[in-house]
């Protein structure tokens, strides 16, 4: 049964919530009231209920099976987390209110950043990024800032090819030209070119690390060094943080800015595409450009927020959102790292990587493994295994979802061919990583016995069959009218 | 550790099998001198130890709820139906990532669009996307939108723009080709602050951006703004952070706006100390190809049955990568959801039904106040919100008024200390304010206003 | 995918929650700790999540679609309600802590009784049964004992033929003979049986108003008044309630005793069997004969609980159960009363009587009604119309379920063949009920069309094909263990 | 009304469908002189005002949270993990019927069979049903049960047994053949208890009924009892309103009982002042067709494959009528459900180290009012609650106590006001109370016993 739109169900004329009737009196809008219809029906609780229940049902999450999306750290979502960020104390405050009647938010918002901090070996963080990609055009605005606080009008930033799409598009952002440094075929950052391309035009190089092809960039301190030896800054795409937590600092490895993903490495709900959060910690070097508001302790110990430049010698990049940043998530964040404790996260990021290369070394003898040598928290393989077969991808993934699963990350990185980027995360269990791989192995060999019919029509077994991408762009239908035909 | 499934004897089997002895063979390719630093956390918490620890933190705020609340300025408290919360924690919406497999993320998808379309209609725009990351973030979007549809590069944020909008637009901005002229915030003279936004635009303006009603709560008729606008070939942007007026107060679309923006926490979302909430944008047909942020259009699948899928992905960034429209890579999903499904409770009934009550509400405050010496109500329009003049310095009443158990609102001053309005305070109430917290306003102000 | 059960995932050595260390010490159980093992296997917190979110996919719920199962009344549950019994003021009190710490308890308690006596217009109510079965039998101990206060020792008790099954039970329980009185061909009491069959030593009459058959028992004051007259009392089974709130009261009515089921009439959700709540109202007959506990107000106004027998003259029949019944169905229907008001509960039972009439109207000419005339809240079809199509009711029930619906109750009041009782209840739109007459009119002309295969095999879009019922009762596994196949 | 989806356009079309012209013609069956009565009730209120009526009522109680708590016997606050309250909250558990639909019920079916594994497995019996109201209505149709298999009517209710479950036993069956000999509590007496009920079997008994923990908190070692019993061909039923003891205390299966019963709120649930609880009762695969209450059996579906059904109904009354077993209709079904995903969360493993967490709190409870002057400990075995004798009416220093913010434990005389143990009090612990609490304790009794 196909679930109508709620345009659809003839209710215009109805409300699901009661309110107090209110008589009428003298309005003070100066004249301007809505005489447009406002096109939004309401549906009585019930029908709304049912309507919201039916279409969850035809999504997938974590908590319906393994969801092992490369370079998206798809881990459990405690509920715990969720129930935290309701108690009234955080949930019901609002972002203005005397700082005296905050003083527990704030103290929550310095313990994420000594937690986050401590973790990265970095002297400051930054809370306030709204997400992954906020987070990154903050990191790159300090950098600006900190170049034109010396007069250094650096124009370009280097970027590896297997980058994630946000970094170019960051850094063109903030008036970067950006120029892209090449892979070495161990899927590393090819530091002969990085030094060749490197001179005092360059302000920044953004690399991932553990980077989009799993793997950990082995030269990543050599890189640090040539990097600030040129005078520019190393910003280091954190999104894959969760693979290194406790096992190594980028403090120690020389990075000078480094977004978090609190939805991805901290457990805090993607909610099916946001709301996300950015922290960015930074070196020595940044730590004045930081962004506002930011907790500060007064003598008298209280804590309060600083919103505004102190004055003009203030090197703060700004304000980049409102109010404070993404609190709910903040008390997310703290509560999965106090559950976990240091000794956790760090047993997290070891058994990542330990659910990774299981994945690896049992898949790896039937379909192809794009580098050699260990992974980090994700196993990259490309589509060579299916030569010849019919099967793409696409398609691959697609019968994915008959088995059971989310597909993994597909064509991306886009360093290897038909990339399948494969992580698993920590939270899942050795006896669900054996199904797994009993199904990807059944898939392969299936793909290669040619029977492609399981996957040119897959999936068979989800609420649609494939969607058809192209005849949505080319005449684009973005909303309901009363004149489409359902 | 309750999240972590492995065992040791699973991480041995599984050791044996990448053929490995010891974990650490698996960070070989980490400097030796930098794995396993020693780093100073504590050890793992029990559940109920950390519920503890975060209680605690908790009951040092003052939760809105527990006392009479006056606060907005940009995020108001309204009551939440129980079924948006319980709905939103369910595991399939919840804990689904980006619908990019829309065979599996239909729910999400059909959400998305059912949520573009009442943004539109409230909006009273053709098309809106599927969120942004806050009210804020979205103007700052919009000014660069028009910059790429005019080709023109001076933005006009008028005074009624709230100060914290208008810093995000000057920060994000700082380093594009964007040049932002910030106006005069007037209190008590909101027609001279449209006065001078008519005035300020010209052959070089992309946009003019207002906010109605103003960061002071006035309500003004935009239409000689707009007019004004189009005159110049420049767009209107119109802010608008109390989504709750649009029940009570005509559109923006109607007011001859090209882009709407705001924030629409009102609807569904709690306070939480200023985040997450809800970034909308709306524009008209003509401009969709240069809307930053996520899409969601219909389309068919493979046996003919509508189906809808994240569309025009060609704008953003991890297609075009340096040449996207925007860096913007996440929406604000969750706070979308609970958006819809607390609008699709209302609906157009109940929504209007409860902006006249927050009207009336703030219209009871209004000549509540107007009896308490030396406070001076200075708008003459307003929907929810409306600022005072006092005799007094405005911080000062409002921490005196806290220690009292009264959230009284906010001083201008905290928005901007540098304005030179500190004897202002804007107050906000809703649905959720009674009688009481007015009768008991009123009396604290009589005591602490001499 | 069939999802294993919990003992299956080879996890008796893990667990999914975190616990301090106990260092070992001296302890005090007389050297009886536990040598047996617990065969429970504890899952990681990530696995509980998934494996109940997917079994929980294979129930169908209100939260799902029209839920039209006659006699159970399986209205809306607001999750309003879920929220206030959540409130640490209701849901983390303890029923011995000191009476002056439990006052907003009691206030709660009187108030739900003030409602349950006001709109049954009925003089005391005892609330602690636990379901429907034990208020019936909280209703027919109060009956027994007031025979026995006055030295009568009546011991018999007639019900109709169309009584849920729990009356007679009950009946017996107490230490009564069951006869029963035949239906009238208009599916009500017959009126003269009943008459014929009253005498001394009849101790009550036990009727359902409005009856299974879903219709009112039109001729009820003279049945209450022959009742009377033969010195017996007259239970109301309750169940029917949600029929007539608001527009007519059995203490209007002559009743002498009647349950209610909180989980139907009054939106407490029915959980997939439990936990229920059975609150029973008295006439002045009986009130003094009324179960223990129950809320008193002292002379200072505060509330308090009377808990045990005053004196040996204290007529109460007793206490039912270990504390004070369902508090936490309490709290959720006192929330559902509160949120109609009086003006709602009326309009709610008008509605629901206009929707099982608009359903009957709407089937009558496809489907064979069984008795003529207006019904209450729900509408009784027979088998007639599947007559030689081969066809039976439960055929018929289980090919909705593949409509997308829960199957009607069938072979329900067992006074007619192959029974089909239809109750949409009111919360159920016009919109929805138009979709279901619809699918009901389809399944009624595939059948007579002879297209039996549609029905033989349904559910054919269900979790599970027919389950085969003999085996399970022949054989009975009732637990899991390691040696049984899996 | 938010909950009702017809308009009044929908009433008018559907009494026109049905042939009348206003619904009272609906209800022309019910005496004219009885419809439409003056109901003297409140109008609807809004969600915002039922939620402040409901917060104020609620807020007049003191939640055991929300300070030093030791309240116990038969009803415990154990820390219930956040993931068991979401659960039970997904409409598809929460919503759903009673299973008679097996194909679409499979969901509460399978937990119901891991439910009763999980409750045979801790009691140590082979069969557990599906769940009674709770542990007092359990322990009365376990007597009835034993009457049932043996054909003996006399029972006896051993001094341990809470005295509520007592009244609960003596009311139900009073209009049954049973007969219950109730025997006398002694608190510094355990094993005087357990001599009286062996020396109350003789060949008439039907069953000896003993809790253990006993209800002021003895742990003894059931097998003589079990074999006095069985000597006399009578039961031995055993009552457990501690689950958590399971984790620690050898079993009573293990002990030699014939039936389990008791009370498991204190896996997966809160106290909820007192329901709804979760009754459990485990018998021998011998008595299984004298089990009341629903079974769930395993089975297959037409194609073989594995699935869950309701079975032996034939027991049940709504197949026997008259002749059914009991007149039992529910079960605690949502309250069986957070057991379960409680215990399978904790499993054999956490649940131990719970266990032992527990009975250390309690022991350093009784060595902490071991110092206390006045303050005497009785019991020499315990499992997480004991007994102390005080030199004052307990009730009255519960009293005191609890205006000092400090739940003390509950007085025997509120449990059995005739018992002359007025000077008696109960203490409870479980993993929440914390040394802080405890020191709390001490210094109020030491403030106030003197």
């Amino acid at each position: 049964l196909a679930e109508p739109l709620i345009f659809e169900l003839d209710r215009a004329d109805t409300t699901g919530v009661d309110v107090p009737e209110v008589d009428d009196f003298e309005m003070a809008i100066g004249g301007l009231a809505r005489k447009t219809s406002i096109g939004c029906p309401g549906l009585p609780e019930p029908d709304a209920v049912r309507h919201y229940t039916r279409l969850s049902r035809l999504n997938y999450g974590i908590d319906m099976g393994v969801f092992p999306l490369g370079s998206c750290t798809m881990k459990h979502n405690p509920r715990l987390n969720e129930k935290m960020a309701r108690l009234p104390g955080f949930g019901d405050i609002h972002p203005l209110q005397p700082i005296s009647t905050v003083q527990g938010a704030l103290a929550l918002m310095g313990e994420l950043s000594h937690w986050l901090m401590t973790i990265t070996n970095m002297p400051a963080v930054a809370l306030s990024p709204k997400a992954g990609a906020h987070g990154e055009l903050c990191g790159v605005m300090a950098i600006r800032a900190a170049h034109e606080a010396r007069g250094d009008g650096r124009k370009t930033i280097l970027c590896p090819e297997s980058a994630h799409g946000t970094n170019p598009a960051t850094a063109a952002f903030c008036g970067y030209d950006v120029k892209s440094i090449p892979a070495k075929s161990n899927g590393r950052v090819d530091i002969d070119a990085l030094k060749a391309a490197l001179n005092e035009t360059v302000a920044a190089v953004m690399i991932t690390n553990p980077n989009t092809c799993g793997l950990f960039e082995t030269e990543v301190k050599e890189i640090a060094d040539a990097i600030h030896a040129a005078g520019a800054y190393f910003y280091c795409d954190g999104a894959n943080f969760n693979a290194i937590m406790g096992k190594a600092c980028p403090g120690d490895l020389g990075v000078d800015a480094m977004h978090f993903n609190l939805h991805k490495t901290f457990s805090t709900p993607h909610g099916g595409g946001g709301p996300g959060s950015g922290p960015v910690v930074f070196s020595d070097a940044l730590k004045d450009f930081a962004p506002m508001p930011y907790v500060v302790k007064e003598n008298d110990g209280s804590l309060n927020l600083k919103e505004w430049k102190a004055d003009s010698a203030d090197t703060s990049l700004g304000r980049l959102t409102a109010f404070h940043g993404q609190m709910g998530m903040y008390v997310r964040a703290l509560t999965y790292m106090l559950s976990h404790g240091g000794d956790g996260l760090k047993q997290a990021s070891e058994d990542a990587v330990l659910n990774a290369n299981y994945i690896k070394a049992s898949l790896m003898d039937v379909m192809s493994l794009s580098y050699e040598g260990p992974c980090m928290h994700e196993a990259l393989f490309d589509d060579r295994f299916l030569k010849d077969t019919g099967v793409t991808t696409l398609d691959f993934a697609k019968a994915m979802i008959d088995e059971g699963y989310h597909p993994m990350t597909m064509y991306f990185p886009l360093v290897v061919h038909g990339a399948m980027l494969i992580e698993p995360t920590e939270t899942e269990s050795k006896f669900n990583l054996d199904q797994f791989i009993r199904s990807m192995r059944g898939l392969a060999s299936t793909a290669k016995a040619g029977e492609t019919e399981r996957f040119e029509g897959a999936p068979y077994y989800a609420p649609r069959k494939r969607l058809d991408e192209t005849q949505a762009a080319r005449q684009p239908v973005l909303r309901y009218s009363n004149n489409q035909e359902a | 550790m309750r999240y972590l499934p492995l065992t040791t004897t699973d991480r041995q089997e599984m050791l044996a099998k990448i053929g490995v002895r010891h974990i650490d063979e698996l960070f070989k390719d980490v400097p030796a001198d930098c794995l396993n630093p020693d780093i100073d956390l504590p050890r793992h918490k029990t559940e109920l130890e950390v519920e503890r620890h975060m209680a605690r933190l908790a009951a040092k705020n003052v939760a809105a709820g527990s006392v009479p609340f006056f606060v907005g300025a940009g995020a108001y408290r309204h009551h939440v139906p129980a079924t948006v919360d319980h709905i939103i924690q369910r595991g399939e919406f919840l804990t689904a990532y980006t619908p990019y497999q829309p065979e599996i993320a239909q729910g999400t998808l059909q959400y998305i669009f059912e949520f573009q379309t009442q943004v539109a209609e409230l909006t009273g725009m053709d098309v809106a996307n599927a969120s942004m990351y806050d009210g804020s973030t979205a103007t700052a979007e919009a000014v660069m939108m028009a910059r790429r549809v005019t080709r023109r590069k001076k933005a006009v944020l008028a005074g009624s723009v709230h100060p914290h909008y208008r810093a995000v637009v000057e920060t994000t901005t700082q380093y594009t080709d964007d040049e932002i002229v910030v106006q005069k915030t007037l209190p008590e003279s909101p027609e001279a602050e449209l006065k001078a936004a008519i005035d300020a635009i010209d052959e070089t303006t992309s946009c003019v951006v207002f906010q109605n009603p103003g960061v002071c709560g006035h309500v003004l008729d935009l239409t000689p703004l707009a007019e004004a606008a189009h005159a110049n070939k420049a767009l209107l942007i119109v802010v608008v952070n109390e989504v709750f007026s649009l029940g009570l107060i005509e559109s923006p679309g109607a007011m001859g706006a090209d882009i709407v923006v705001g924030e629409a926490q009102s609807i569904g979302n709690g306070l939480n100390f200023g985040g997450p909430y809800l970034g909308i944008f709306a524009t008209n047909q003509k401009y969709v190809r240069q809307m930053p942020g996520r899409l969601c259009g219909q389309t068919v699948d493979a046996e003919g049955k509508r189906g809808f899928v994240l569309t025009l992905s060609t704008r953003e960034q991890h297609i075009r990568r340096e040449k996207a429209t925007s860096n913007i890579c996440t929406n604000s999903g969750l706070c979308s959801l609970a958006f819809t499904i607390h609008m699709t409770l209302m609906g157009e009934k109940g929504l209007r039904a409860l902006a006249k009550l927050n009207h009336k509400t703030a219209c009871d405050l209004r000549d509540a106040l107007n009896g308490v010496a030396g406070v001076e109500v200075v708008n003459q329009t307003f929907f929810n919100e409306f600022t005072v003049k006092l005799p007094v310095n405005a911080a000062g009443l409002v921490e005196a008024l806290a220690e009292k158990g009264i959230l009284a609102g906010v001083p201008f001053s905290r928005l901007d200390p540098t304005a030179g309005l500190e004897n202002y305070l804007m107050l906000a109430v809703t649905e959720t304010v009674t009688p009481d917290d007015i009768a008991a306003l009123v009396a604290a102000l009589e005591e602490t206003v001499k």
